[in-house]
């Protein structure tokens, strides 16, 4: 590739081109930029990014080098339509409190009484997964529900004036929700659900993880880092994100008293086996196009 | 008691009086022609009188049934030929009314063309077969005759006087040919400084040219209008 | 000074068999010439590799896909979706545009009344009003309609008002004179005058009724070319992509042939569309 | 048959100091009322609780809000990058725009080479080409203003192309027989009859830049009002989503205004726009 | 030599031969009137040599540098009065050669009016004004004094006489008017068929109004016309 000129600078300093959402503790921070300026790396921010898919295609067409740790989803079904990605990092959490949530005077107390109603997901995201596999857990005949596919930022006005009845969403959404509408949780992932489906992962190009190895994995560290000083400061690090989503107070509390942890590593074995049991979940359920070989698409480092 | 009646109608465009205080009156079936410079407000009294524009002072009354023949033809483009004639006719006469107007104004082959075909000289006749097929009680008439070549206009002259002598409508000709004016109208007016300055019957042996009574009448017309001309021959 | 020069266009010598007065250019050929070659000329950089094929496949290949689709029933229930929205979503637009272009163009009053809120509203991008368009209509077909609706409804109703405008005011003095009323007004002098402008704005609605249907179709639909397009840009199927991009050419295309099939029909008489001489 | 009916329009009763020209309505007046009086209705119906905050807050607390985000300086910073992006890509798609339909309007050879690509290109949706923008250009600055670009230069092209197609062909004729040659022929006869429709694709091209922004501004741009509005959206501030659809409102109102000072500049003559008798 | 020639000139419109074999010579300095019957193709034939529309046989030669006056105004509304007369003029003089074409034809005060506030007569006088402003080889005018009162016609015969006397451009006159023919052109010409039908040079007697030439003329070619008059007050 042509990227020789954008990995490496003259007098032997690196610059990595790194993708971000909206919230970034990172790059807000500075600590991480600091870090890997001290191990010769200067960081160019590329950004903002609503979600995972144009991060990944940024990468692919290498006006950035990271994609920004979301959702492996996408980043499966990337691969299968033939871009030369490979996974470098994954992570897993805890608690998973991505919930099916529903308003108090909905009637809607459990699982089983979702038949027949309409429910919200984003589609071929963790909420719809998460209504899936509920479904399947107690019972429910799938085409009882009515999927009404919506983006979070439309979802929430749906959900909040009634237009759907329960919403299968994931942190963030999912305690605001509770906040302003008194939505209560009838189905919670880490509760109900033995086996986590979408992780976080970073992606590069795999010329870029053949070339810049050491680099991947500075940068790989930086974010480890990061990610623990958030584990161990989460007032802090909520404080930081609230910049800039704004949250109201006791939506920022409740956040912070879940504590999630996030665990970042370098991909490994239990990271191929792990996201090949998510890969194979999403395509038994039809939502990636083909079975695909997750060690085929990840490089350890 | 006249069809039109129009006293002390004044209309200005901004310095300017075009009107100034103008009195006029025409009964029903009488036929009066209108002579004056160009630019002296023919048209614009002729506007007025068709509820077009409104003035500045005066009171004006007309007749409902008006019709105008402007002094553009006004053929919409979009619609042939006889369309445009029989615009606003009731539906089941319109193509045959539309027919026999266009066959008076001899233009009948020309009933299925767009009116962009049409030479200068058609589309004011076709104008002008537009206002005589509908029965107004008032015909207001801007130079409806001045492309026309001279056994044409004779033809249109025949046929305006029919129309005015079968239907009896009051007749308001705005013209530039002297002749024409003294051929065609019971009483012949010139304009000057925004009201009428002067009015002549015409008496009926003044409708032959080669009359003695029609060169004078030709001659104190020309006059008015600042025109000298020798009366000798006469 | 030179007394005989012959002037350029007025030269006609001996005209025989074949007037000159005929079209120089043969339209057709020309104006179909230069997309084909383009499409020929993005197959060869794509097959020889010029253009990679996760940037940008290859139109045999988007074919393959579209082929694909279709036997799977998948691309023609995507289509009609869409179709059907666009449709239904257009005929409300346009017609609202329409009556408030008319009203506007017509009566001082109601553009007093109308123009400068609709100039305001129009301002707001779609996008924006997503989530207020999901709380008024919920997440059925009818949030969509209304998405369309408003997309199409400003180009017609803008350009309905400038074609009223142009109207030469001399044919609605006419019109006045012999006596018509209001609805034999618009009939007969200023829809028709409008027309040129009134059907571009339609050309321009349709544009917009596309483009409302790919943000319409992200939020709750379960199916159309939107939909479609979302998924696809979702998981990177950069194939699905451009056939999507494709779709839409053709779209556009078609929607072309019919506007200038109903100019040809409506315009006739429009010297400048088509024949006339003066 | 009654001989001497009072005809209604002509009907002038001793018109005395005031002339009954002067327009009956007060234009203005009207026109401002009804945006007013929705905003009051809409504070109404807020503070009565008939609406609830969390659907749509106040007018009031909008304002609020807008005055906070000012303080900080967040607000003026992100307008100014959008008015900004909106500015060049304008400029750049107006002038492609406006030459291309210039060319198109005037010669039938251009016509044939540019008029079908463009139909084609034109009913793709930005939205949908977002990703091949991205591959094109990155994610920097140019990316956005090409969309900009592209979605402000086609209402341009094509209000430009139906304006030159209206121009009255005897004005032509005249500008050809005293001698002009093609560059002052559209200076003096092509481009002032195209005008009010060139006009028109402006106000057109407007919206579509801001629509174009929102939607180029979700993607690797740190500022602006679309990337506002997608925050907004995202974390669902609903009072940020309300003043980024007025702040659109405004710029929509601006525009109007703007666009009306042109029309009364250059329109001066045009008996539909402003004035003049016949 | 001739400025103007015009052999076998042939011109249809679909079904219809509207010029047919026409020819047609003008001299450098000659004045030539036509006359013709509404859509005879008077127009047709001007329009074909001011090498605005094409001809389907025959040839032409015009020369280079020609104007048209048109049986419309074709005024740009945009552009207010004296801008209409000097477009295409050189710019540092055109304000002065318009605002003095305009005197010439009595509407110096309307120089800056726009186009749309003229009346009938006005707006022609302000086209003829565009058109002698400019020195053309070929003057090319269709019924220019159409909308013109009686004097105001005068004087612009007159000043029309000045410029070709002055300039000695090739002039066609179409007009329908027999008088006006006989007395500003050298020659007058009849259409008929798609052709000239008759031509009569016009002897410096004949444009005294009073005189026998004159009548005897002016009955010849009424005749030609197809209207037949009485001749006896000659
Ligand atoms: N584009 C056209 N298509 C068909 N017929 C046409 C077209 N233009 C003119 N004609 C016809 O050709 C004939 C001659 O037209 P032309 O304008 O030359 O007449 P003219 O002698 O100037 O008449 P006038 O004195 O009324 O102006 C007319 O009958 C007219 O209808
Ligand atoms: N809208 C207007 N604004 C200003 N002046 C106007 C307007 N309309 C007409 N005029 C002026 O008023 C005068 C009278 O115009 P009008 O059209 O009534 O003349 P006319 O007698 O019909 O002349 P013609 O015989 O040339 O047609 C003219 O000098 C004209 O310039
Ligand atoms: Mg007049
Ligand atoms: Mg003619």
């Amino acid at each position: 590739g042509d990227n020789e000129a954008a990995a490496s600078d003259s007098g032997g300093r690196k610059k990595v081109r790194l993708t971000y959402g909206a919230i970034s503790v990172p790059k807000t921070r500075g600590v991480f930029e600091k870090t890997l300026n001290d191990q010769g790396i200067d960081v160019e921010w590329v950004g903002p990014f609503p979600n995972h898919a144009p991060t990944l295609q940024a990468v692919a067409t290498n006006t950035a080098d990271f994609s920004f740790g979301g959702s492996s989803t996408p980043a499966d079904q990337a691969l299968l339509s033939g871009n030369k990605l490979v996974y470098v990092a994954w992570s897993k959490s805890t608690p998973r409190t991505s919930s099916i949530i529903a308003l108090p005077n909905s009637g809607i107390t459990g699982v089983k009484d979702l038949a027949g109603k309409k429910v919200a997901v984003n589609k071929a995201g963790l909420g719809e997964f998460l209504l899936v596999a509920a479904l399947e857990k107690y019972n429910v005949p799938r085409d009882s529900v009515t999927f009404t596919y919506l983006n979070p930022p439309d979802a929430a006005p749906a959900f909040g004036s009634g237009k759907v009845d329960a919403w299968s969403i994931w942190s963030g959404p999912l305690e605001l929700a509770e906040v302003q509408y008194g939505a209560k949780r009838i189905f919670v992932d880490g509760d109900e659900l033995d086996k986590q489906i979408d992780f976080g992962s970073y992606l590069v190009r795999d010329d870029y993880a053949k070339k810049e190895a050491d680099t991947i994995r500075k940068v790989i560290a930086a974010y480890k880092a990061e990610q623990d000083w958030a584990n161990a400061n989460p007032a802090e690090a909520q404080k930081i994100g609230n910049a800039v989503s704004k949250y109201p107070q006791a939506v920022v509390d409740k956040l912070v008293g879940e504590n999630v942890q996030v665990t970042w590593s370098l991909i490994n074995d239990e990271g191929i086996a792990q996201l090949q049991a998510g890969a194979d979940w999403l395509s038994d359920h039809k939502v990636l196009s083909d079975k695909i070989n997750i060690a085929d698409h990840a490089v350890k480092l | 008691m006249s069809t039109v009646v129009a006293s002390r109608v004044t209309r200005r465009y901004g310095e300017r009086t075009v009107l100034d205080g103008l009195d006029l009156e025409i009964e029903r079936g009488e036929f009066v022609a209108l002579l004056g410079k160009s630019g002296c407000g023919k048209t614009t009294l002729l506007r007025a009188l068709a509820g077009l524009d409104p003035v500045d002072g005066g009171t004006l009354e007309v007749p409902e049934r008006r019709t105008v023949v402007f002094q553009e033809h006004r053929l919409l483009p979009w619609w042939k030929v006889w369309r445009n004639v029989a615009i606003g006719l009731p539906r089941a006469t319109a193509r045959a009314r539309a027919q026999s107007a266009l066959e008076e104004v001899g233009l009948d082959k020309h009933a299925d063309a767009w009116p962009v075909t049409l030479s200068g000289g058609e589309a004011q006749r076709v104008a002008l077969a537009r206002a005589l097929v509908r029965e107004p009680e008032l015909l207001l008439l801007d130079e409806p005759f001045a492309a026309l070549d001279a056994l044409t206009r004779l033809r249109m002259h025949g046929l305006v006087r029919d129309l005015t002598t079968r239907h009896r409508p009051a007749v308001l000709l705005v013209t530039h040919d002297v002749d024409e004016a003294i051929l065609l109208a019971d009483r012949v007016l010139t304009m000057r400084d925004g009201r009428i300055a002067a009015a002549h019957e015409v008496a009926s042996e003044a409708r032959d040219r080669g009359s003695a009574p029609f060169a004078a009448l030709r001659h104190a017309l020309l006059g008015e209008l600042g025109v000298v001309e020798p009366l000798e021959h006469a | 000074m030179s007394t005989t020069a012959i002037a350029g266009p007025a030269r006609t010598a001996e005209a025989g068999a074949t007037p000159p007065k005929k079209r120089a250019v043969p339209y057709r050929t020309i104006s179909w010439t230069v997309p084909v070659l383009l499409l020929l000329a993005w197959e060869l950089a794509s097959r020889s590799g010029l253009i990679a094929a996760n940037v940008l496949p290859a139109p045999s290949s988007v074919g393959t896909t579209a082929w694909h689709l279709t036997e799977t029933g998948e691309l023609p229930h995507h289509l009609w979706e869409s179709v059907k929205r666009a449709a239904v979503g257009l005929a409300i637009g346009a017609t609202v545009g329409l009556v408030l272009g008319v009203l506007t163009g017509f009566s001082k009053l109601a553009e007093a009344i109308i123009d400068r809120n609709i100039q305001i509203i129009r301002a707001i991008p779609f996008l924006a009003i997503l989530p207020l368009v999901m709380v008024w209509f919920g997440v059925g077909e009818s949030g969509r309609y209304f998405l369309v609706a408003l997309g199409t409804m400003f180009p017609i109703y803008l350009n309905t008002v400038l074609g009223i405008r142009q109207v030469d005011p001399k044919l609605l003095e006419m019109g006045r004179v012999v006596g018509l009323n209001r609805l034999e007004l618009i009939r007969a002098a200023i829809l028709p005058g409008a027309l040129p402008s009134i059907l571009l704005g339609l050309r321009l609605a349709l544009t917009n009724a596309w483009l409302a249907l790919v943000i319409a179709e992200t939020v709750g639909a379960p199916a159309g070319i939107g939909f479609m397009a979302t998924n696809a840009r979702e998981f990177l199927q950069t194939d699905v992509i451009v056939l999507v991009i494709v779709l839409y050419a053709l779209i556009g295309l078609t929607t072309d042939l019919i506007a200038r099939a109903l100019e040809r029909r409506f315009l006739a008489w429009h010297p400048n569309y088509h024949g006339g001489k003066k």
